[in-house]
């Protein structure tokens, strides 16, 4: 059965061309790029290569790019460097929508005897930026917001709060792991301190990422041992991983006007013809501020993980509102902040899409789906007919 | 994805029995929208006492599909004391096991059946006894001390997985494992 | 040139078998393990496989095993949770030659208040006992030693250490990252709480390494972030690392015999040649009890960069005992704590082997090395005839 | 391994005038065994005060034995004047450049030039002017003020690299931050 992968928002797959680029690095240059040896040297100058590839995408300079093994260590690592950097201030500020990565690290904090400022998101998952800038003091060591909402897509005004932020001498960090490659970023002009990114969402492998860090900045490692990544990573690199990411840097970047136009279509359409074709649908996120690729829709009275197993019996891969592998039973987070209804929180599924899906794929899903979700509203007692 | 057996794959793929009955002697209604599943079990007893049919509507993951079509198919033909011996182990031993991160859905199942036939014979269930500990789920902590017993569960963990408490916000997983403590240093 | 690589304990080439075991997972197999989908719950099976690999080579339990990125993080995220687990105790007991992932991890943690013992070696390298028990009190939270040293080899009495710390309740954590694989580990016979090994050192890929969790410990996670390893470690898997990791884990498993006898052999002939060929050298740590793959030894009044490089003109990959790559100009931190004298420590070699090594190539090594070392020493100022 | 240019790996592998000289008119010597690195250099000195000949003994690493190589060569036939008036930064640039790592072997050369000719002169040079700041490597604050000043140094880390002190035990980097942070002012 041929794969609809619609789920790109939570992994991609690896481009033929970037795994290419790593294979002779998994294979005959095997070599530590800290060796003295020739052949350790080798695999030290493509990863200089790498780094300029990946700091050409979000427009920053080589060395304030700091590779990482995902986007959550960066994550991990941004606040870990923003306290250490203000160890008189106590108070974090963040939006209600974070990924775990952001929002487990602050809850921990706060056991710890950090503040932290959730500030919450309306009902389009857009910002309460008067509470944002009302809750900035003296004593804010960090504001953190994610470029994009992996949920939803829905995009923050980061350019704008950096800005602030940057008037009141507060640090600013965002995790952009979702918007990179989706969206173009500059990081001179967004005036961000620190972003992340991470490979697996732009088809590099899993298990590399990057904390970009602007210069000058006072940076104390999270992961403290041997002198790599300038003694501010500790840890032999992923040298197949980063040369990989590179690579993936270069492709994002030729392929961010494809993302604008040809993936942004594709979106829409499906989006158009799901709330058509199926009744008590609804888009959740602001429509018109969104990453092209991203489509979260619940459908009311039916469950998520049901609707899932069923598409996957016709080869569709996608995710639901819920985050039930992680044994909570409760919708995601996201959508409660949003506040969206529990008769289509529980039914949201999210539709995640790449340069490699087709018309052909969404016409797919178009079929498929409603008939998937009335043979489950058939059974539902919540359905109304 | 959970690692769902033949069994429950193919009574959620297959579900036997589904839809609203006309006239049925007892309903059982369990869960609620906001919890993410909900039952509602419909049973035709007849006058010794025998369920002669029985089918379900849900709301919720592969694995609640599942149980109530296995459970439908598990009390059509017996008596109304044996369906209430029937366990939600039975439930999920009929289905070749379910992932104990679901359990709760079989859980689900025997509650129905109980409510349906305890509202049948006229008896008056107490809705909610003890005091409510999960305010996410409306769990209480005798509902909790009996799962604890009847399962065998070991932690907080465990009883999220069977009653669901404390997989919401998560504000009463410290009261749930004093419960789970005492429950089992008394057992 | 054909290239003669006995710099293992550095990093190791990836085994071709394991690889091939990666492929799939970089290339078709791309789906996220915790995903709903089918095509993503493949990866989950296979990690689940690479897991219980993992365990066997240890005698772990499969679940208590975690993940992660490199031993550098493995062994952060040890001293982390031991001192989470333990918030009163403000002590940790280390030796003075432990790799940098340990040593500035806790020479950090003293700026933050807490003391550490840094137990000394003797000029053989071994431990010194009696210092190390009675620095243990009521106030340790932690004895961190590491199994076997990257740079001589020489192996440290943990199932001893591991003893006393029980019977007092110190943790205690081993970094295994040379021991594994050459040498036999078995944690339940040791009786180690926590146990760091790294990927690339065992021929699987870099950017994937372990840590060892002894079931019934209290763990905090050092990466916070998403469910992943059972919450322990956040983070989207590095699932073709992982994947490689169990085959590397097989292998070495299968090869732990080898390793004491051809790759021993191999080792034990380079050496006597070179001390004899070669007039005032000498091997640095004890050794009847070291790695069976690892010599290191220093040559009087030579500088070990040029060494390398006249070295590497001849094919051959080896490290210096000296950890100038970093900046720094002192012996390694070992050789220092050992004693060595500047006179030899400077123009200290350390080869380590592989199963991948041949008796042609230790002759290489015995061919090229004397007249280089010859060639140097006639231009040292301080060589006397 | 560290980038070295061509000329850098050419004196390295081939290097010119070693070996100790037959009576030599001045002799230079600059580093320790302790330090990693030493350099001992003789001239011939002609009666016009112009060098005729020049040859090293090195312990060091490949840069090291390749400013010693480029020193002899840069000057042999020149005036002790002259001669004078090299820098460090004269010896890298002949080898098309030093990772700045690996700058304090040119000022090693620079070292053992000028001492051999003061000496050659009968100039007493105090030997450490200043206060000893790194311990690890003997290096005093009047060096790192005139290395800072002379080759525009602008961190601790700079000041490792040219000079090799911090580059030890690391105890006096902060000391070392705050002389290069007033040299800088001043300057
Ligand atoms: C003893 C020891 N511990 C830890 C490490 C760090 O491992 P990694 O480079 O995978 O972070 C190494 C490897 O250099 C090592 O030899
Ligand atoms: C917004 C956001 N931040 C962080 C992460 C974490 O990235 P990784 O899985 O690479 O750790 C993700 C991916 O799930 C994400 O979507
Ligand atoms: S109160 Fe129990 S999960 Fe919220
Ligand atoms: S005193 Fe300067 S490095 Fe030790």
């Amino acid at each position: 059965m041929k794969i609809v992968y619609t789920d790109n928002n939570a992994t991609t797959r690896v481009a033929p061309e970037v795994l290419e680029e790593m294979l002779p690095y998994l294979s005959e240059y095997y070599g530590n790029p800290s060796s003295m040896h020739s052949f350790g040297g080798n695999v030290g100058r493509a990863i200089v290569q790498a780094r300029e590839k990946v700091s050409e995408l979000i427009n920053a300079d080589p060395d304030e790019i700091i590779f990482t093994s995902c986007g959550t260590e960066s994550d991990n690592a941004a606040i870990h460097a923003a306290l250490e950097a203000n160890p008189e201030k106590r108070h974090i500020i963040t939006s209600n929508v974070e990924h775990p990565a952001i929002k487990n690290t602050l809850e921990l904090l706060e056991k710890k005897g950090y503040t932290v400022t959730y500030v919450p998101v309306d009902t389009k998952g857009r910002l309460d930026m008067d509470i944002l800038y009302r809750s900035m003091s003296k004593d804010t060591a960090l504001i953190t917001l994610m470029w994009a909402n992996n949920e939803t897509g829905v995009i923050f005004p980061i350019q704008e709060v950096a800005r602030k932020a940057k008037e009141q001498g507060i640090l600013f960090h965002t995790d952009a792991v979702q918007a990179a490659g989706k969206i173009p970023i500059d990081v001179k002009d967004a005036g961000v301190d620190m972003l992340s990114l991470s490979g697996h969402k732009i088809h590099a492998p899993k298990g590399v990422a990057v904390l970009y860090v602007k210069k000058g900045l006072k940076f104390s490692s999270f992961m403290t041992g041997g002198h790599q990544e300038k003694g501010r990573r500790g840890g032999t690199e992923n040298t197949a991983g980063i040369i990989g990411l590179g690579k993936a840097c270069d492709l994002a970047r030729a392929h961010l006007g494809q993302m604008d136009t040809t993936v942004r279509e594709l979106r829409d359409y499906l989006e158009k013809e799901l709330l058509e074709k199926i009744p008590s649908s609804s888009v959740n996120g602001e429509r018109s501020n969104r990453l092209p690729n991203t489509l979260s829709i619940g459908f009311d009275a039916v469950e998520g993980e049901s609707i899932l197993l069923l598409m996957d019996q016709a080869g569709i891969c996608a995710s639901s509102g819920s985050a039930c592998t992680s044994g909570s039973l409760d919708p995601s987070h996201v959508l409660m902040a949003m506040k969206v209804p529990f008769e289509s929180a529980h039914g949201t599924i999210r539709f995640s899409l790449s340069t490699y899906n087709t018309r052909e794929e969404m016409d797919h899903i178009i079929n498929v789906l409603p008939p998937v979700i009335k043979r489950l509203r058939d059974m539902s007692p919540f359905w109304k007919k | 994805m959970w690692e769902y057996s033949n069994k429950v794959k193919d009574h959620f793929l297959n579900p036997r029995n589904v839809g609203a009955m006309e006239n049925p002697d007892a309903v059982g209604e369990t869960g609620s929208l906001s919890c993410g599943d909900a039952l509602k079990l419909f049973l035709k007893i007849n006058g010794n006492d025998r369920i002669t049919d029985a089918s379900f509507m849900t709301f919720g993951c592969a694995s609640a599909v599942a149980s109530s079509s296995a459970l439908t198919e598990m009390v059509k033909g017996i008596s109304l004391d044996d369906a209430l011996k029937l366990t939600n182990d039975d439930i999920a031993d009929y289905l070749d096991g379910l992932p104990k991160e679901k359990m709760h859905c079989s859980v689900m199942g025997q509650d129905a059946l109980r409510k349906a036939i305890n509202a049948y014979r006229g008896i008056q269930i107490m809705e909610k006894p003890g005091n409510v500990v999960c305010e996410c789920f409306g769990v209480t902590d005798l509902e909790i001390i009996s799962a604890v017993k009847e399962n065998h569960l070991k932690s907080a963990e465990d009883v999220t997985c069977y009653l669901k408490a404390g997989g919401g916000c998560g504000n009463c997983l410290e009261r749930i494992e004093e419960i789970v403590e005492e429950a089992r240093a008394k057992a």
